[in-house]
């Protein structure tokens, strides 16, 4: 016998107290299709898009690392404040699709944005039987906007 | 890093310097450089592997071994900082620990690109082992004595040398950046911060 | 006389008769205990293995390459999945390089917030090995019993981070100072949420209790030490010559820790003890895990007390261009030693950044290792190294 | 009785029990091991605690595809699973459940019991020959190696009971263990072996009971962390299933073996003879699962041995240890 090894042999039957006490106790399992998992609120779970914040400056785009995100737009003009006045071109946003088969979470998009348009949003519940269906689009995006949390209060100290 | 003494200023009186120059001096290297707290040792090709030997006495931790390529024709990423002046050349670097300290120094050999052939540290370093499989594969440099020198990581039908500037990186080649397509040019990001 | 001995002269005996001619014995890279994709090519006679060849590179994502084309930023995303199950420990020698090419330094609560969350991801790996490592000598209940916990662990990082494994959340300059997206939730602070010291002082408690569970399930148990104890010993120049680093390495008596040597982050402020043990088996490396755990857990509770308020970032340029140099800068990761050798030629982007992962070292020995070994104890010995597979291929 | 109606109703009572036990055994190690590990196991099938599980899981198994390595012996690889599960359910033939319920009462049933029980070993050699695969080979191999170092404890802890029943009969036994051996205030009190110097007897035999199941801490010859699934590696659907089965079976088997020559059968210390065709059955069954759960309890709790030390387990501890304690009992037998 190796040492360290003593006869009656109690670290074997300590370990079976554990495991009895254990299975008499409730097992402590979120049971999750019945009962939903809550995460907290800074989980990085989805990116939602705010359209109408987007002003189509491609930073997101730009600075993604993975190269899954994909915007196109144009240019519209708009009606002048006052008659007479010079008329605005604003950029109109035709596309933003984030391919989350490709997304890897780092949220560098989100910090980027300079025109509160993109936020992260803690939900999860978007798995796909078919890869590209998780090519998600402006509408989609636009839906996971309202799972929005606010961020939580910070500590005092 | 918070207490470490600041090296970007005067190097007077570091005492890294001391350290590697005493230690530079003692191995019979050829010059040393101590920037930003990383000391390195310029040894020569044909004394590599005596004077990592030697060296090991004081530092006997092998800690890794790679190599850098100094070249002008950059196929990804951006490139030195100097073309006109780079002498391309493969640096081959190995570094060893002491046990008990943070002392650790970085041995550089210098290789020309026609002939990058040095001398393995299998023989008196199990560890190395590894780590020159993987500098042969990634950039093509021979390690004399190393018998076993197959591919670690690519296939074994696999051509070229991955961590040389000269190879493209295919997965950036085969896909156009999103970020290409311009619907105007870029706002100032400074600017604008607070407009909206 | 050992097992050993005595297996040796009784197969001697039989040999005499019974002549088998070796085989070939291909281990992985699909199978259960190679963590992934490991494959080990295996010269066997009987059981006792006479020659092994590991063969690495299946899950080589080239990361030394890629980091080449991104810029910092982007690159902090990437090194937090070279070893997955300790990604904000792997960023911060990263940081802590890029910085000191910079010529920048995080405020001091930033320095705190690192070195608590680099803590709970020491815990959290050091927990990984506590559920697989007793899963590889046949032991399944302490990995549902240990991940259990580990969950608790993992949700207070993800409450400050939001992510759970890759925590992205190391800045140059200190960590992520707010949410980020335009004005009005860029004020949004991403400093610790509100209940956060309390539930670490809670969640601290049950580190305890399962490292007592830990105790009873699997370090008292003699089955467990008769698979363990002087089985893989590694002596402490072997150990040395591999580059073995960490608790591979304190296990077999070298008194190691960057966390002492090397002066980063304010580990100089707090109490510890570096745990290491001098046989060098299975069952001391498991020790050392174990003991660092709990090393970490008092690590943890003494920076709640100190940490102090201020900044969580300082003041950097928005876009980070490196100066030209050359640093290694490296920290004690939960398996050891983790450097990245930096390399910049002044631009956005490095020109080249070797990658010291420390699995890759510790695997290394394994050919010597594993030589005129048992296949049990080959999954004993290679599961007590504690490696992670993306950590060796990178 | 007509022979032949006889023959039928005992054959299918006995498989009719042995698939029941099999699946409540199936479903107990499901459930009470998921407790152990602080989970919840199943949970949606049929309703309430997930009790068709096992049914499930079986019909699951009947639809996958019946796979054999192109290089496999396909007529040994097809064979083996039931030569496994054909040695367990001969166990059932002659475990008494009351002093009638017997499908076969032989003389020699002790003796009958030891011989079929270690033919399942012949079933697990072919299995893991016939793969075509290393490790179904290592993990035969190892089977066998197990079984002749476990089958001889095994049989020198039978031997000593026995000596201590004076019959071979395993009716004769549980009746040996039901003698009155002395009265308190009145009550005649009969016990059951384990008490009457088996003690011994019975650790011998449960250790080498769980070896001979290839079940942790001795299941070297699946060991899924070393050799993935050992000699079940390349079996899948029914035939995956009668091994399955045949495991669960045997550890059914082997526990009322236990039962029926340590704990006393179907008899306990208060129940009247003529009680015993109808309760005999109910005490056995809770005597049974008593020990079915002992097993499923270790090995939600042990990790694994190593080969080697099992078998220097066996010719060094347990072989020296049976023979002392037949030489004990057999010194208890001549003195009182």
């Amino acid at each position: 016998m190796s040492k360290g090894i003593t006869f009656p042999f109690p670290g074997l039957f300590k370990g079976m107290g554990l495991t009895l006490k254990t299975m008499l106790k409730k097992a402590p399992v979120t049971m999750y299709p019945d009962e939903k998992e809550i995460p907290v609120p800074r989980a990085r779970g989805v990116i939602s898009l705010d359209a109408d914040a987007c002003t189509v400056c491609m930073l997101c785009a730009r600075e993604c690392p993975d190269w899954c995100i994909y915007i196109e737009g144009h240019k519209e003009a708009q009606e002048p404040a006052k008659p007479g006045g010079r008329i605005k071109t604003k950029n109109e946003l035709d596309r933003f699709d984030i391919d989350y088969s490709l997304c890897m979470y780092c949220g560098i998009c989100v910090e980027v944005c300079p025109f509160n348009a993109l936020f992260w949003s803690p939900e999860y519940e978007y798995a796909e039987p078919r890869i590209s269906d998780l090519l998600h689009n402006q509408e989609k995006l636009g839906e996971w906007l309202e799972t929005v949390p606010k961020p939580p209060a910070l500590e005092s100290r | 890093m918070s207490d470490q003494p600041d090296t970007s200023g005067d190097t007077d009186v570091n005492p890294l310097e001391d350290y590697a120059s005493e230690m530079s001096e003692r191995l019979g290297a050829q010059e040393f450089s101590v920037e930003f707290d990383t000391v390195r040792v310029l040894v020569e090709r044909d004394k590599w592997v005596e004077t990592i030997n030697a060296a090991r006495k004081e530092l006997p931790f092998f800690s890794w071994l790679s190599a850098i390529d100094w070249s002008r024709d950059t196929e990804v990423g951006e490139g030195v900082s100097d073309p006109e002046d780079l002498e391309e050349r493969f640096e081959v670097m190995c570094r060893l620990s002491s046990v008990t300290s943070a002392d650790g120094v970085i041995f550089v050999a210098t290789l020309p690109k026609d002939d990058a052939t040095i001398g393995s540290l299998t023989a008196t370093i199990g560890g190395a082992e590894w780590h020159e499989r993987e500098a042969h594969e990634m950039f093509g440099i021979m390690f004399e004595g190393n018998t076993n020198l197959v591919p670690l990581y690519l296939p074994d039908d696999f051509i070229g040398n991955p961590l040389l500037k000269s190879f493209p990186l295919i997965a950036r080649e085969v896909k156009p950046w999103p970020g290409d397509v311009d619907v105007e040019a870029l706002p100032e990001a400074d600017d604008e911060g607070g407009a909206s | 006389m050992t097992h050993r001995e005595l297996m040796h002269r009784s197969e001697a005996a039989v040999s005499v008769e019974l002549e088998t001619p070796g085989m070939t014995l291909n281990i992985g890279p699909q199978h259960p205990s190679t963590h992934g994709v490991l494959r080990l090519v295996a010269k066997v006679e009987g059981e006792r293995i006479t020659e092994i060849e590991p063969v690495i590179g299946y899950m080589h994502r080239g990361y030394e390459k890629l980091s080449e084309v991104r810029t910092y930023a982007q690159i902090n995303t990437l090194v937090n999945r070279v070893d997955w199950v300790s990604g904000f420990a792997n960023e911060v020698p990263f940081i802590l390089g890029v910085e000191r090419l910079m010529g920048v330094e995080a405020p001091e609560r930033a320095q705190w917030i690192r070195l608590i969350l680099t803590e709970f991801f020491r815990i959290s790996s050091h927990l990984l090995f506590m559920s697989s490592y007793p899963l590889e000598l046949g032991a399944t209940t302490p990995l549902m019993h240990v991940l259990r916990e580990r969950e608790y662990l993992l949700e207070l990082i993800e409450g400050v981070t939001g992510g759970r494994f890759h925590p992205n959340f190391n800045r140059v300059g200190g960590v992520k100072p707010n949410y980020g997206g335009g004005s009005q939730t860029k004020k949004q602070s991403m400093d610790l949420p509100a209940g956060f010291f309390k539930l670490v002082a809670e969640t601290m408690d049950r580190m305890d209790q399962i490292c007592d569970d830990i105790d009873t399930l699997v370090t008292g148990n003699e089955l467990i030490k008769a698979r363990t104890i002087d089985v893989g010993v590694i002596p402490a120049d072997k150990a040395i010559e591999y580059g073995l680093s960490g608790p591979n390495l304190r296990a077999s008596g070298v008194v190691y820790d960057l966390r002492k040597v090397e002066s980063y982050l304010p580990y100089d402020q707090i109490d510890f003890d570096v745990i290491s043990r001098t046989g060098g088996d299975c069952y001391d490396r498991y020790l050392v895990r174990l003991g660092e755990i709990r090393e970490s857990v008092k690590i943890i509770r003494q920076a709640i007390d100190i940490i102090p308020a201020g900044p969580l970032q300082a003041k950097v340029p928005r876009v980070l261009k490196v100066p030209r140099g050359q640093v290694y800068s490296r920290a004690e990761n939960p398996k050891g030693e983790f450097g990245y050798y930096i390399v910049s030629e002044g631009g956005k982007m490095p020109y080249r950044l070797k990658i010291r992962s420390t699995s890759f070292s510790n695997l290394s020995i394994l050919p010597w290792i594993l030589n005129d070994q048992l296949i049990p104890d080959l999954v004993a010995i290679m599961g007590s190294l504690d490696f992670v597979l993306g950590d060796v291929d990178r | 009785m007509n022979f032949w109606l006889e023959l039928v109703i005992s054959l299918v009572v006995m498989l009719a029990v042995v698939l029941t036990s099999a699946l409540v055994t199936i479903y107990v190690e499901l459930k009470a091991g998921s407790h152990m590990q602080a989970r919840i196991g199943p949970y949606y099938a049929g309703g309430r605690w997930g009790w068709a599980q096992p049914l499930a899981d079986a019909a699951k198994f009947l639809q996958k595809e019946d796979l054999a390595p192109a290089r496999a012996d396909r007529t040994v690889y097809g064979f083996a699973p039931y030569v496994v599960l054909m040695s367990t359910l001969a166990i059932f033939a002659v475990i008494p459940l009351g002093p009638d319920l017997v499908a076969a009462n032989l003389d020699l049933g002790a003796y009958f019991l030891l011989a079929i029980s270690s033919l399942s070993v012949l079933g697990i050699l072919m299995a893991g020959w016939s793969s075509a695969n290393k490790y179904s080979l290592i993990g035969g191999l190892r089977a066998a190696a197990q079984l002749i170092a476990y089958e001889l404890p095994l049989v020198l802890a039978v031997v000593a009971v026995v000596i201590q029943a004076g019959t071979m009969s395993l009716n004769g036994i549980v009746e040996a263990q039901q003698v009155t051996l002395f009265t308190v205030g009145g009550a005649e009190i009969a016990l059951p072996f384990i008490l009457t110097g088996q003690i011994i007897g019975f650790g011998i035999f449960m250790i080498a009971a769980v070896a001979e199941l290839s079940r942790i801490p001795f299941d070297m010859p699946i060991a899924e962390s070393e050799l993935t699934m050992g000699y079940l590696t390349e079996y899948s659907g029914i035939r995956f299933t009668m091994f399955f089965l045949g495991e669960y079976a045997s550890m059914v088997g082997l526990s009322a073996i236990a039962a029926t020559l340590y704990l006393g059968g179907y008899g306990a210390p208060f129940l009247p003879e003529s009680m015993a065709n109808f309760a005999g059955p109910g005490i056995f069954f809770v005597k049974v699962a008593a020990l079915v759960f002992f097993i499923i309890w270790i090995r939600f709790t042990w990790p694994r041995l190593r080969e080697d030390q099992l078998q220097s387990m066996a010719w060094r501890w347990l072989i020296p240890l049976a023979l002392f304690n037949i030489g004990l009992v057999s010194i208890f037998k001549v003195v009182f």
